[in-house]
């Protein structure tokens, strides 16, 4: 069972209250009807599925209720970070080098 | 063949420990308002907003939790009802808000006595000593979300929602009587 | 390869059992191979055997990071079965139960495959419409399943509670009689043994850094821990790495890696008879030949690849696994592993080719991937060899993610396992 | 007083006396007893059969590694658990115990047949034989590989008794309370940390239990002892005792398992047999000390043959000697001490026979003392004795030729092989581990969590080293936790450190292959099988495992992995490192089913939700279904009716006159704030702005690939503000979609969703009669015809109670929906039941509500749709707001399979014969006499009775079904071919008339 920050209620708190909600930084397009069928296919189905740092969503729904984003290392399950939602992409070199 | 109930188990002891009682409704609302505009909100319903999630304010025996960044659940005494409504619905044009009754979704048990935070553990994940009297916060109670405020260092309160209630309060009757078991 | 046997353990007892050869050599890489798969699982090395014998193409290389078997071919519940739903599914897993039918025998290898039988429990009229739809389907498919009702669902299974008064109350069950179970590790030592002897050669202990790429685009072979390795045609089947994998050589899936949990309890002498699965609680439980009762737990929620999976889901898999039989409460669990699922949005897999020339993929098996191990490692064999599937495969393509012609059996079941 | 025990001796009660049973014969022992130290006490050496050879087996060890003396054990009904480890169930007044796998009796075993039989039975046997005659292998192999399998007899019965959890949180945990684990406890606690103290034995202290002539800091070790546990309580440790650490999972999460009464004679009432912790530490000590290492030699495996330091254990702590006379065989000076200990206490040491060449001068000097025989530099090479040791044989050892044999009398034969550092919990973390070539023994490397390991974990050997260790541990705990902490020394006086050498097998001067020399006592693995194993191309350790179930008992390898470990690698001619590791996975020790369910067992094994209105339908005979958590009223037999006499009944009543329907699971959402409309308009296919304050609309929720996740009736109650109904098992996934795109793609929006579902209590009344029974109830609000027309909503009273009053109908009749706020919802019912009773309203189930909206063509998300189901498949099209530019789900309508012809739409089906009812999911084809596998074209998604059109009817998606409405299909059943006619799926007042009513 994970720790997980919650960057709104700024406590870091049992994986129970939290539920994941998939790779983060995947943006709806403005238009979709303006894509091609394979831009869609990449936007609906296509994921990163890293092996080390991965870029993932949480929902505190047991919590505060808030999506967030955080980076997580997928072979340790380590969170290095998360963040609220809208905040940009972090630099995953200075991350691991705060490490 | 050996007998293996032998202890007489009765009320009193289960209750010496920790007692769990069922409140009396009262009114709530949840309370969905951007946070830049909650401070004029919050004056408009005589309260002023905690924008510290798990923190309490009270005034005039209404009080408000901040349960997220832009939610709070405010409880009143059931005659306080219609003023609330009818002051935030004056505030709305200038504030807009959403403000849900919900007096009726939840449930609320008082779990009080020596025992009370060792019972919540049998089900609550949380680290109950970084929950301060005169907090609350939104978390689980094994699967169930529930609302858990500490009035004192022996005092909690759950709400539940509805359905789920029974199931919350099972668990904690059988906490109880484990308690009073003594294992 | 010598014959294995009765006779030849007798023999072989008299030499205290020295004349054993090894069952595959610890191969080398070469430098060049018509074809490399990357993995060495059941999948992978079954499609190294079946395109030795079936195709006749012997310079053929297995790699894998570690040793073989040693990712979900040696860490799943075995359940093997073929009751699936739709026509693409039940024929290409029935495939493979045609291929678990005969396979000891052809491997002459005894991967025990024991048809006990495989019930899923339907909890409620839900399951009982959806449990229905596949026995229907099934049957005019030629897919043996059929339907019990509680009590034949108890006789089936003596240890169920079918009272109806349970949380989750049987309203019935369906049943495939040839589906079962098999030995994993036999299944992926007996592949090795048969492949091995034709040709093929096992390199383990040697990750794959990176599909390589010629300047047409084509692939030329694998960079590994131990250098690069050429070869005319690259078929990954790497399970839960596969988007790592794939990513090298520069295409990207849609899969997603979760943890599976599974755990045997100790050892006792036979009292549950089949395999049984319930998709509602996510339970999954048969009897080794050993004796351990056999559980298998849902997917955790996150994606990973640490192996490790957390309490909270154990607890409840085993809570459901007293709920349905609730003489195991004083069992004790022995032990408990995960392992990393490769997971497709449909929940089906994706066996054919890939954009990239001669570059072939076999993954997304999700929960399933044991049951389909002959089946899955034939057909690939026959893409590989040809360059075009097999009309069993044809539909399992990558691109029916860009044309929306999903084949999705987690829509009709809350789980395909 | 038992032949074996010594008067006064071990921390057992020599005063109580304690009754039980084995394999039905009566027995004594003592209070603070095992089962094995009561029966070693007796003289008693034989209490199992191994797994594979029913070879006659005695315990090993004294403590929860043992993989011999397994029985089981029981305390009456449902009450029986097999597999019980003698070395650690506590003797209680009462207990029955009972030898396991052997057919027969334990001394006379028929199943030994295989131990004759075991030149056949090599390693992996079974994947090369049982494969001819093929059609054997169903009929006859499996069965007796099945019938012989396995150890102890399942539990027949279901346990009554209960299992708890708890969840803690602490500073520091420290697992193991042996010397370094009570000191790394102590330091932390000094320093003001949270400290949790857990062993798994009934008492704290661990080897020092053991040796008691141990002297720290001036006192005798028990006093020491004693001393420590006292201050450990005074500084507000939570010492738990009985407590195995099973489990090291994420971010210091430990899984406890505590035993509570299966030591007691009497179980307190309400008292849980074992209780599950969920601890969270900020820091972790491991102190889990190490094992013996039983040596590997032709018939180390015979009942008297066990671990020296078990031997010791069963010395001090339970004042037992475990035989008269004794022999000595090993690598380490530790099982010097104990031959010294047992001579003291009486038992007659035949001889100390040490592999090594030259032991440390000073043991032998003691030994010469007590006039014990060393002989160093010798092998064992054989023991005698069926069903105990009786002699043992030695050979001298010089430059690695064996000897002349000499035999020696004996009834205990005491090794021991060295240690290994006891890292299991280490290794769940998936820390790594390095191999330490002085010691041959894997050591503790990268850390992975925030954990320390102290004592012999880390290989270090000796009391001193041990307490400065842990104390160590302890004060880099606390300092960690940001407490000032310095650790100290303590004198020991009598210290006991020592070293020893490493082995493979034992050097022998027999045929190797009539060696029987066993690595996994339980599973019968021997250094041959090893051997054949790797000859056969076994090179991996985990293969090694695999292949000869070495290491998979039920003391998963603690007591054989580090030997067969040694002989692979000797195999393989490869260091052990490269040979690799078996990974030690949870739980430490087997744990049982119900500690791991705890509370979710019966009533309380899931949530099961239940209306405000329940308690009506239960006390009505209600029959109920499961439909997500919730339990809703299934149909309401009277006087004996059967489900579709009830339900033909409800129906008829229904659209004869009215019904009342329980719809209170039904989600609901409160939609509110400025941008409510153009959320919703983003969220649903349907348009919305239009739609005026007062209505309502039918909508259709997709997923963002373009097919139907949910749908239901949404009122628009003022122009900010929306009631959204949701089906009753997609409420929280519509709602958390909903956030989601609230959240992150839309957070622009001024818009809020609350969650209503429990506010609201929901009654349906449907029926020609509906508005009649409603109107006198209703204030405020004309529910006319004119003013109210169908597909309104509005804010009332209803029998008092404030409510939202919606006229929709999902049935086809005349119909309300009356919310009312949950408390009154029973009082609602009970008032529109009393209103109804002059038109003999009738209270119908989900069963009745299913055959209604059926007869008009409504459909059920998730049974007439499954996840591939758009909505112009399923008849919706005109659900969809084709003038708005985007809404979830849109752009995905348009990819090329889901515009392309001959999808499967929903249409109705009727049967030729109206009496035929269709089953549910039955297939439809076009040709019933093609070959298998047909050509499916669809199947059957919804079918009933209609009481009302006295006949059957159906629904089903069919591929291009909509063109071929007319057609006749075939539905091929067991029984025969069903032909039916398609269909529009409205089979009842198609034009809608009703609703006008």
């Amino acid at each position: 069972m994970l720790l997980i920050h919650c960057p709104y209620c700024d406590e870091t708190l049992p994986e129970l209250e939290f539920a994941y909600a998939g790779e983060a930084h995947i943006i709806r397009p403005e238009d979709p009807s303006a894509m091609s069928d394979e831009e869609w296919r990449d936007f609906l189905f296509i994921r990163t599925n890293a092996r080390g740092p991965h870029f993932e969503r949480w929902r505190h729904v047991h919590g505060c209720a808030r999506f967030f984003n955080a980076v997580r290392d997928t072979v340790s399950d380590r969170f290095l970070l998360t963040y609220k939602a809208g905040e940009p992409r972090p630099d995953l070199a200075s991350l691991e080098a705060a490490q | 063949m050996m007998t293996n109930q032998t202890h007489d188990f009765t009320l009193a002891e289960a209750t010496a420990r920790v007692r769990i009682d069922e409140l009396a409704p009262v009114s709530r609302f949840s309370l969905r308002v951007r946070p830049a505009q909650a401070a004029t909100l919050g004056r408009a319903l005589g309260l002023d907003l905690p924008d510290r999630i798990g923190r309490i304010a009270e005034a005039q025996g209404r009080t408000a939790l901040c349960l997220g960044p832009d939610e709070w659940l405010i409880c009143a005494p059931e005659a306080a009802r219609d003023a609330i409504v009818a002051a935030a619905r004056k505030a709305y044009e200038a504030t807009p808000h959403s403000l849900t009754e919900i007096s009726d979704r939840e449930i609320s048990y008082r779990i009080s006595g020596p025992a009370a935070q060792e019972l919540l553990t049998i089900a609550c994940p949380r680290d109950l000593d970084l929950l301060a009297p005169g907090c609350a916060v939104r978390t689980v109670f094994d699967t169930v979300q529930v609302v858990l405020w500490r009035d004192g260092p022996q005092d909690f309160r759950l709400d539940v929602w509805r359905s789920f209630a029974p199931h919350v309060r099972a668990l904690l009757e059988i906490g109880q009587a484990e308690l009073a078991a003594g294992l | 390869m010598p014959r294995y046997s009765a006779f030849a353990v007798v023999k072989n007892a008299l030499t205290g059992h020295k004349g054993w050869r090894e069952q595959w050599p610890d191969a080398q890489p070469k430098k060049q191979y018509d074809v490399i798969i990357v993995g060495a699982g059941g999948h992978g090395l079954g499609a190294a055997y079946y395109l030795a014998r079936e195709h006749g193409i012997t310079n053929v290389a297995v790699i894998d990071k570690g040793w073989l078997g040693g990712g979900n071919t040696g860490r799943n519940t075995t359940i093997i079965r073929s009751n699936y739903l739709y026509d693409e599914s039940a024929k290409l897993y029935d495939h493979a139960l045609d291929l678990w039918d005969g396979l000891s025998q052809e491997l002459n290898y005894n991967v025990m495959f024991s048809r006990r039988g495989v019930m899923m429990l339907a909890h409620n009229v839900h399951d009982v419409q959806s449990f229905q739809r596949h026995v229907h389907s099934n049957r005019l498919n030629g897919v043996d399943n059929r339907w019990l009702s509680p009590e034949e669902a108890k006789e089936f299974c003596p240890p169920l509670n079918i009272s109806r008064d349970a949380r989750y109350p049987v309203m019935g069950a369906a049943l495939q009689m040839r589906a079962g179970t098999a030995r994993h590790d036999a299944v992926a030592w007996g592949y090795a043994r048969a492949a091995a002897a034709m040709g093929v050669d096992i390199i383990q202990n040697c990750p794959v850094i990176a599909i390589r790429r010629g300047p047409d685009g084509a692939v030329t072979g694998v960079d590994t821990a131990k250098g690069f390795i050429g070869a005319k045609k690259v078929a990954v089947s790497a399970a839960g790495h596969t988007s790592v994998v794939m990513e090298s050589a520069g295409v990207r899936m849609p899969l997603e890696s979760f943890p599976l949990q599974a755990l045997v309890s100790e050892p006792v002498k036979p009292v549950f008879p089949c395999v049984v699965m319930s998709n509602t609680v996510h339970a999954y439980i048969s009897q080794s030949d050993k004796g351990e009762l056999v559980i298998g737990s849902g997917t955790d929620q996150y994606t990973s690849y640490s192996q490790r999976g957390g309490l909270p889901l154990i607890e409840h898999t085993v809570a459901a696994i007293c709920e349905i039989f609730p003489i195991f409460n004083r069992m004790r669990m022995l032990r408990k592993w995960g392992g990393i699922v490769d997971v497709t949005p449909d929940r089906s897999a994706i066996i054919g080719k890939t954009p990239v020339k001669n570059l072939f993929v076999n993954c997304g098996w999700g929960t399933g991937g044991f049951k389909a191990t002959p089946g899955a490692a034939h057909v690939l064999a026959h893409t590989v060899a040809t360059g075009e599937p097999h009309p069993l495969n044809a539909p399992f393509t990558l691109d029916r993610f860009r044309t929306g012609r999903l084949i999705d059996e987690a829509a009709a079941a809350a789980v395909a396992h | 007083m038992s032949q074996y025990r010594i008067p006064g001796k071990g921390r057992v009660d020599h005063a109580e006396t304690v009754r039980f049973a084995f394999d039905g014969r009566e027995f004594t022992g003592l209070r603070g007893d095992t089962v094995a130290s009561a029966l070693l006490a007796h003289g008693v050496h034989l209490m199992g059969r191994s797994f594979k050879y029913h070879r006659p087996r005695g315990p090993v060890t004294a403590d929860s590694a043992e993989p011999n003396a397994l029985i089981g054990t029981s305390r009456g009904a449902g009450r029986f658990e097999p597999n019980t480890r003698a070395t650690v169930q506590e003797l209680r007044a009462g207990l029955m115990c009972e030898s396991q796998n052997r057919l027969g009796s334990l001394s006379f075993d028929i199943g030994a047949v295989n131990d004759a039989l075991h030149p056949l039975l090599p390693a992996g046997f079974y994947y090369k034989t049982f494969m001819w005659p093929r059609s054997f292998w169903d009929k006859l192999y499996e069965p007796v590989i099945r019938r012989a399998a396995g150890l102890g007899r399942a539990p027949s019965e279901v346990d009554p008794d209960r299992y708890a959890s708890r969840y803690l949180h602490t500073d520091l945990l420290v697992v193991g309370a042996g010397p370094s684990g009570l000191m790394a406890a102590l330091e932390a606690a000094r320093a003001g940390a949270r400290v949790t103290l857990v062993d798994e034995n009934p008492e704290m202290g661990g080897s020092l239990l053991s040796d008691p002539g141990i002297e720290i800091g001036g006192q005798p070790a028990w006093d020491w002892l004693d001393g420590v546990l006292v201050e450990l309580e005074s500084l507000g440790v939570r010492l738990m005792n009985r407590t195995t650490a099973i489990g090291y999972y994420h971010q210091n999460m430990i899984g406890l398992c505590e035993k509570l009464t299966d030591h007691l004679d009497e179980i307190p009432q309400n008292a849980p047999r074992e209780r599950m912790w969920r601890v969270r530490a900020a820091r972790v000590v491991l102190a889990q000390g190490a094992l013996e290492k039983p040596l590997v030699f032709h018939g180390n495996d015979r009942p008297g043959v066990m671990l020296a330091g078990a031997a010791q254990t069963y010395l001090h702590r339970y004042g037992v000697k475990v035989g008269d006379r004794a022999v000595i065989v090993t690598s380490h000076d530790s099982a010097w001490y104990a031959a010294f200990d047992l001579a003291e206490a009486g038992t007659k040491i035949v001889a100390i026979v040490d592999t090594r060449d030259a032991p440390r001068e000073d043991l032998r000097a003691e030994a010469r003392v007590r006039g014990i025989e060393v002989l160093s530099g010798h092998t064992v090479t054989g023991t005698r004795g069926r069903l105990r040791i009786s002699s043992v044989t030695v050979n001298p050892v010089e430059a690695g030729r064996v000897g002349d044999p000499r035999m020696i009398h004996c009834d205990c034969l005491l090794m021991s092989g060295g240690w290994t550092p006891s890292l299991h919990l280490f290794s769940h973390t998936k820390g790594s581990l390095q191999w330490d070539e002085d010691s041959r023994t894997f050591l503790p490397g990268r850390m992975t969590e925030d954990c320390h390991i102290a004592g012999a974990g880390r290989g270090l050997w000796g009391y001193a080293e041990a307490l400065v260790d842990g104390a160590k541990a302890g004060a880099e705990a606390a300092t960690a936790l940001g407490r000032a902490a310095g650790a100290k020394t303590l004198a020991v006086a009598h210290d006991r450190p020592g070293t020893g050498e490493s082995h493979k097998e034992l050097p022998t001067d027999r045929k190797s292959s009539r060696v029987r020399a066993f690595i996994d006592f339980q599973n019968d693995v021997t250094a041959k099988d090893i051997r054949l194993a790797v000859r056969e191309g076994m090179r991996s350790i985990e293969h090694v495992k695999r292949y000869t179930t070495n290491g998979m008992a039920t003391d998963q390898g603690k007591m054989s992995n580090m030997n067969g470990l040694m002989i692979a690698s000797d195999a393989v001619g490869k260091p052990p490192p490269q040979v690799g590791l078996t990974t030690f996975r949870p739980p430490y020790t087997p744990t049982s089913f119900g500690a791991f369910a705890g509370y979710h067992r019966g009533a309380t094994f899931e949530v099961t939700r239940r209306t405000p209105i329940d308690a009506w339908a239960e006390a009505n005979g209600a029959v109920f279904e499961p439909v997500s958590l919730w339990r809703r009223a299934w149909y309401f037999p009277q006087g004996g009716e059967d489900m579709e006499a009830a339900v033909a009944r409800e129906c008829r009543a229904t659209r004869a006159s009215v019904g009342i329907f329980d719809a209170s699971t039904l989600g609901k959402i409160e939609v509110a704030g400025p941008d409510a409309v153009e959320f919703m308009n983003r969220i649903y296919t349907n348009p919305w702005t239009k739609l005026a304050p007062g209505r309502c609309r039918y909508g259709v929720l997709l997923g963002e690939d373009g097919y139907i996740r949910d749908d239901g009736v949404i009122g628009r109650l003022g122009p900010d503000l929306f009631h959204v109904t949701t089906t009753t098992g997609g409420a929280p996934r519509v709602l958390n979609m909903m956030e989601d795109y609230l959240q992150t793609e839309w957070p622009d929006l001024d818009v809020w969703l609350t969650s209503t579902t429990e506010q609201w209590a929901t009654v349906a009344l449907n029926g020609p009669k509906a508005r009649e029974v409603l109107a006198g109830l209703v204030e405020g609000c004309d529910i006319s015809a004119e003013a109210f027309p169908h597909m309104s909503v509005a804010e009332c009273r209803v029998a008092g109670f404030p409510a939202r009053l919606f006229r929709l109908s999902f049935t086809g009749e005349l119909g309300f929906e009356i919310n009312v706020p949950a408390r009154h919802g029973l009082a609602l019912w009970e008032a529109l039941m009393q209103a109804g009773e002059p038109h003999g309203i009738t209270a119908y189930g989900t069963e009745t509500m299913h055959v209604l909206r059926a007869e008009k063509g409504f459909i059920i998300v998730g049974q007439d749709t499954d996840g591939t189901v758009t909505p112009e498949d399923a008849g919706l099209g005109w659900a969809i707001g084709k003038a708005k530019p985007d809404f979830v789900g849109k752009r995905s309508l348009a990819r090329p399979d889901l515009v392309a012809p001959g999808r499967k739409q929903l249409v109705g089906l009727l049967t030729e014969d109206g009496a035929v009812k269709l089953e549910e999911g039955a297939q439809i084809v076009l040709d019933p006499d093609q070959p298998k596998p047909m050509k499916m074209i669809g199947h059957v998604t919804s079918s009933y009775h209609s009481a009302t059109l006295g006949r059957s009817i159906a629904m089903a998606l069919i591929e291009g079904g909509r063109d071929r409405e007319g057609e006749t299909v075939h539905v091929p059943m067991p029984e025969g071919v069903v032909r039916a006619k398609i269909t529009s799926t409205a089979f009842y007042d198609p034009d809608g008339d009703r609703l006008k009513l």
